[in-house]
């Protein structure tokens, strides 16, 4: 959240956004899954211009020893952006932004996730944003519980990232680039959509205790229509043997 | 390395919970002693030494003169890092900077960025051409539980009370640096089944996930991050959202009190 | 690590090479289906996607400002670079570039470069002050064998369709890269005792040594390469050195009927 | 040594020091043991303006097993420079001159510490300069030591840093930040009070050898003194319980 | 190959180059085995005025264990340029263009050294250049080779480092400094001069197919030359007991 | 990695300096064989390639044109690095900087610079805007013991052959590097309970810690340095800096005589 830029308007007159959406309107979201010949389980996202995909290996025997744990597999995450995925190039190597979100969600999936039924064995689910429009992290989440679905890995409920925020003092869901960059607050969550639990929480920002329940309403709806595609896309992947 | 949570202490710590107690006797929202001491380190512009229970950490503010982004040519920058080194415990290892560590400096970097209590422009000497960099480093001595908080702490007091070195740098007197509010971080860890305010070492061992808070003046959130194996519920955030409103009331005052020194 | 390779696999591929078959039914010179997109990534200013059997490659090229190299003052520069992270197959690792990495990219970059398709000359701004740096990302996304054919199509497909973002940067009206020159590359990879085209991933992991040719659009050589152990002969060079030749004038085609869509 | 700073005058008059401090004189050192609650044994040692604080954790098991010696413990030393610690802040990471110092640190206290009683073992010594104005190696020196002692760890003596010095062709003990930045010659050492043996030793600068002896003859007369403190503040710890 | 720098002229009017060489004519090749008393095997390889040295350690066990081989041993080859060796000094350290050479440097020694004998062992091969002059992987290939034979590694045949290269549209064999930097093509292989094998390849320019018979055709030619070097040095060494 | 030093080569050690004599029959304070010749490296500007023994090092020199630090206008800057490579012996890894290396070359950096024998303002080439950079690189190829003074000779030897490379750099024409004095370097390791000059690798396999001792034309101390494990006396200081006055008269007179050819 950069704030302080007051002139850029993202409202219109008529309150909807500068893209046409309203205010509690997710951007348009779509998903493949098993989309990788060469890995256990994938998916892809595309959400609004986001482009994530994942790829899940395993589970496999843990390596080196000492990362073993000896009641539950270990999720070893990699949430990394493409150099050309985003409109300055990103120099390949250490990210400490990488870093921080490849651990938020690895520690999130392992909330999901039946780590006990793989002692001293781990899963590898690598992100990878294609292409990059704000709300990746949430892309990756979701794009990763399809992929580990696809891989056939046990899950006690999917985890859905989605966002809301607030621009111009108004609580939105699902901020895009601009909205991102000019806006007031990002609250990135991932809602497990059978339980209504929260596995993930981010947020950076400035919102009132009153704004934060607004924007955790909008991100609950999200959940549910961006479950239903997730839903979707693997009941293509088993009937259509896509891929 | 085999798993180090031993089950048993997980056991116990359900039991105390409960029985409503913590395993140093604390009730579920009760903090240990914290003190903070300011202006305590030689050659740091500011700086804050915070004990929390027997968590030790030192904040240390640093200046320096830079070149501002051609797109923002009246903004200075701030820049908050948080070293683990392994000074702080048994379990810590030398290497490149762990991801635990790069949460800790990122989450508390959002905190006192977010909440907007250095104005950049404030930080502007020659638009477009001298800036001020302030620098944040916080180096952790001893963790026994509840670094974050203490962190946080020590951050915004050493934030608050640096003086920017402008004789030194020879564009013009020396000057407390202009800081707007005082975002202060509450963070919670589920420990038994339930959250618990300011865990020390052992619970964190046989805890499980932590949320932190990071509240400005207004009680108005800034940031928020789940850290950590867990899930929660909303009604449990709602819950300890009020406890989060108290404790940064409380540390609020400390700071204010040791700048009044 | 033991040893992958298993004998058994090394017994099949010897089997069918003497049948002049191959473990997935094709001939010796057959390549399996590619196809090639372009324009598919937001925010890249060129960008291919290509499928090559279970192979899947993206390219992104992103332009920068640079200062010209002082004793080049008129001249950009073209820089090429892979990364095999983990996502490409199960064999991957995290860590610093691998030397399989690094030479993949060395190798496409050198295929591209040596074509001359790119006249440097014609990057320049403003001699002596701006340049444009034109930067090649390959990324790998899934190993099913033969990447680096892969990589060398998304490679020049990429720069052949990339938009010089002038008007992003304030220095004229976008336009169209201009690329003189279409240079592919054809690998073959020794199994069962004989060469192949297009080996798959069981191939790979049963056969020895690679050779990669860079052909450009007058069938004149800019790039050779062998990789992994083993040796050949002249005459063995020969024989593939024609195949090369038919298999880059058909690759080449598809990227000029890309372009035409 | 920067050496070649004629100009700038460090000998008053009266021939005692900028600080007042005469030629034989060092600055004043206070030293605390046991005040890092996480480890198993510690110091802060206060020199000067310096402040350096000891952590040693072990003996424990020595990880990975290629750095195990079979008939003794290995001490391994981190020496490191806070980022505030010094008037330029110094980049956290990789350092030449933090490595020699840690490795002829830890070459020093080998050297003192029974290490054979502890075969296939590791003791860690974490030595952190949180305020640096000349002298920091030997501080941390003093403190290590006197945090091994804090461990319980057996040694055969302790080590004592001392440094003296030349400033203005004149032989001075213990140099400040003025004179050691616009001094000639720097003579670190590490002493055993008891045996009188030499255990560090650094010098860089310009010393004849009469110089020499003169230096090390300070250095030893300081040691003493700050042996004393070492051991009061040791007492203290066991009596008072301090921290 | 930089190409493009039409305006450099690399033939004299009579056909023969800039340092009076002839188009199949290399520059003078001297060679010395047994030239470091810490390697197991070694050589100094000057061509022209390249000096390369390489060292051989082995055969060891391999460690880490995960490199190791159950029917072979693996040959850990780097290639590294010292700081001093070029006109504008190399900074110590990663560097990608070293990586290559060495990558492709010991998968073409595997081509030679019968690996199968030294099962789950390492080979270390050293290539050190000292000064460069165009030419330095090649020079590098020769002095390995001769460093394994005098560390008594059998071997199926020595591979000897040998480049064509074009200049002016004219084949020439050898590329010098200013040949290599405006020529238009360089063709550096690995010969084994016994079965006419080729273990190491690379190119890099523009040749046309005839252009690369040619260049080749120079190629074998020098190979043999260098190679009678080669087996003169070894001769050397065993019988005057050289180093 | 078990226990490098066997318990027997140390019993060996102790017994043979009981009869006063050393493993290669050297006496306590006598050196090996040392050669020394230089100008024998293309491209370097300075070069030096030293025997001693079975230790076999070369250091090179190169300038580089730089810009001042802002505060001192008129100095140049002089640095010296050594790698330990792994072609030095079987016991040295490839990897980043290891401890010995990064003492090694500041032990030899230090006994250079403070013996002052070059005069930063001499390297001046326009105030505050151009100044020479010298980098002395050491690289060691045999070690056989003692590459401490190896080096050292090695280093000053190169730089006090060095040529200024003004031309190439077109600020003036090509002249001798001006370097007033010769500082050279005598190490010392205890070795079955004594100190011997110049150890070779047994004694270095089987021997405890070394003093390294850097003197200057006038026998002037410029550096020190303890390495390993170990402590001594102040008598046998003493004894060991007349050995080390000795020594580095000899090798002083070697660098003027190899100048002198």
């Amino acid at each position: 959240m950069m704030g302080g830029y007051g002139d850029v308007k993202l409202l219109k007159d008529d309150g909807s956004r500068l893209d046409g959406r309203k205010v509690d309107e997710m951007r348009p979201v779509s998903i493949q899954a098993g989309v990788l010949p060469a890995a256990d389980g994938s998916a892809m996202v595309t959400h609004g211009l986001n482009v994530a995909v994942a790829a899940v290996y395993g589970p496999m025997e843990a390596h080196p020893r000492k990362i073993q744990r000896q009641d539950r597999a270990v999720i070893d995450v990699r949430y990394n952006m493409a150099p050309f995925s985003t409109s300055d190039r990103i120099r390949p190597g250490f990210n400490r932004r990488s870093r921080e979100i490849s651990k938020v969600t690895a520690e999130s999936l392992e909330s999901v996730v039946l780590v006990e039924r793989y002692p001293r064995s781990k899963i590898r689910v690598e992100i990878e944003i294609l292409a990059a429009e704000a709300g990746t992290r949430c892309a990756g989440i979701t794009a990763a519980s399809v992929a580990l679905a696809d891989a056939g890995i046990p899950m006690r409920d999917m985890i859905v990232g989605v966002a809301s925020g607030k621009i111009e003092d108004t609580v939105v869901l699902d901020l895009d680039k601009a909205e991102d960059n000019y806006g007031q607050a990002d609250l990135p969550v991932g809602i497990l959509p059978n339980t209504g639990e929260i596995a993930f929480l981010q947020m950076d920002g400035d919102l009132s205790p009153e704004e934060y329940e607004l924007a955790m309403e909008y991100n609950f709806k999200a959940a549910n229509e961006i479950h239903e595609i997730m839903v979707e896309a693997l009941q293509r992947r088993y009937d259509g043997g896509e891929a | 390395m085999v798993e180090l949570v031993p089950a048993l202490l997980r056991q116990e710590l359900n039991r105390l919970a409960e029985e409503g107690t913590r395993i140093d006797g604390r009730e579920q929202w009760e903090a240990r002693d914290v003190s903070l001491e300011t202006d305590c380190l030689y050659n740091a512009e500011g700086s804050a030494k915070v004990v929390m229970g027997g968590t030790i950490v030192y904040a240390g503010v640093k200046f320096e003169l830079r070149t501002p982004w051609p797109d923002r040519p009246t903004q200075g920058s701030l820049m908050c890092g948080a070293e683990l080194r392994p000074v702080a415990g048994r379990k810590y290892e030398p290497g490149p900077p762990s991801p635990e560590s790069i949460e800790l400096g990122r989450v508390v970097d959002r905190g006192i960025r977010e909440s907007g209590c250095i104005d950049m422009e404030s930080l502007c000497i020659v638009p477009g051409e001298k800036v001020w960099g302030v620098m944040i480093d916080i180096h952790v001595l001893s963790d026994q539980g509840n670094i974050f908080d203490a962190c946080g702490l020590a951050a915004i007091a050493a934030l608050r009370t640096a003086v920017v070195p402008a004789e030194r740098f020879d564009v013009g007197e020396d000057h407390t640096l202009q800081v707007n509010g005082t975002p202060i971080m509450a963070s919670f860890t589920r420990v038994g089944g339930r959250f618990v305010l300011d865990a020390n070492e052992h619970e964190e061992l046989g805890g499980d996930e932590r949320i932190h808070i990071t509240l400005g003046d207004e009680g108005h959130l800034h940031s928020l991050q789940k850290g950590l194996k867990g899930v929660f519920t909303p009604a449990e955030f709602a819950e300890i959202f009020d406890v989060a409103q108290k404790r940064c009331v409380e540390l609020r005052k400390m700071v204010a009190k040791t700048e009044g020194n």
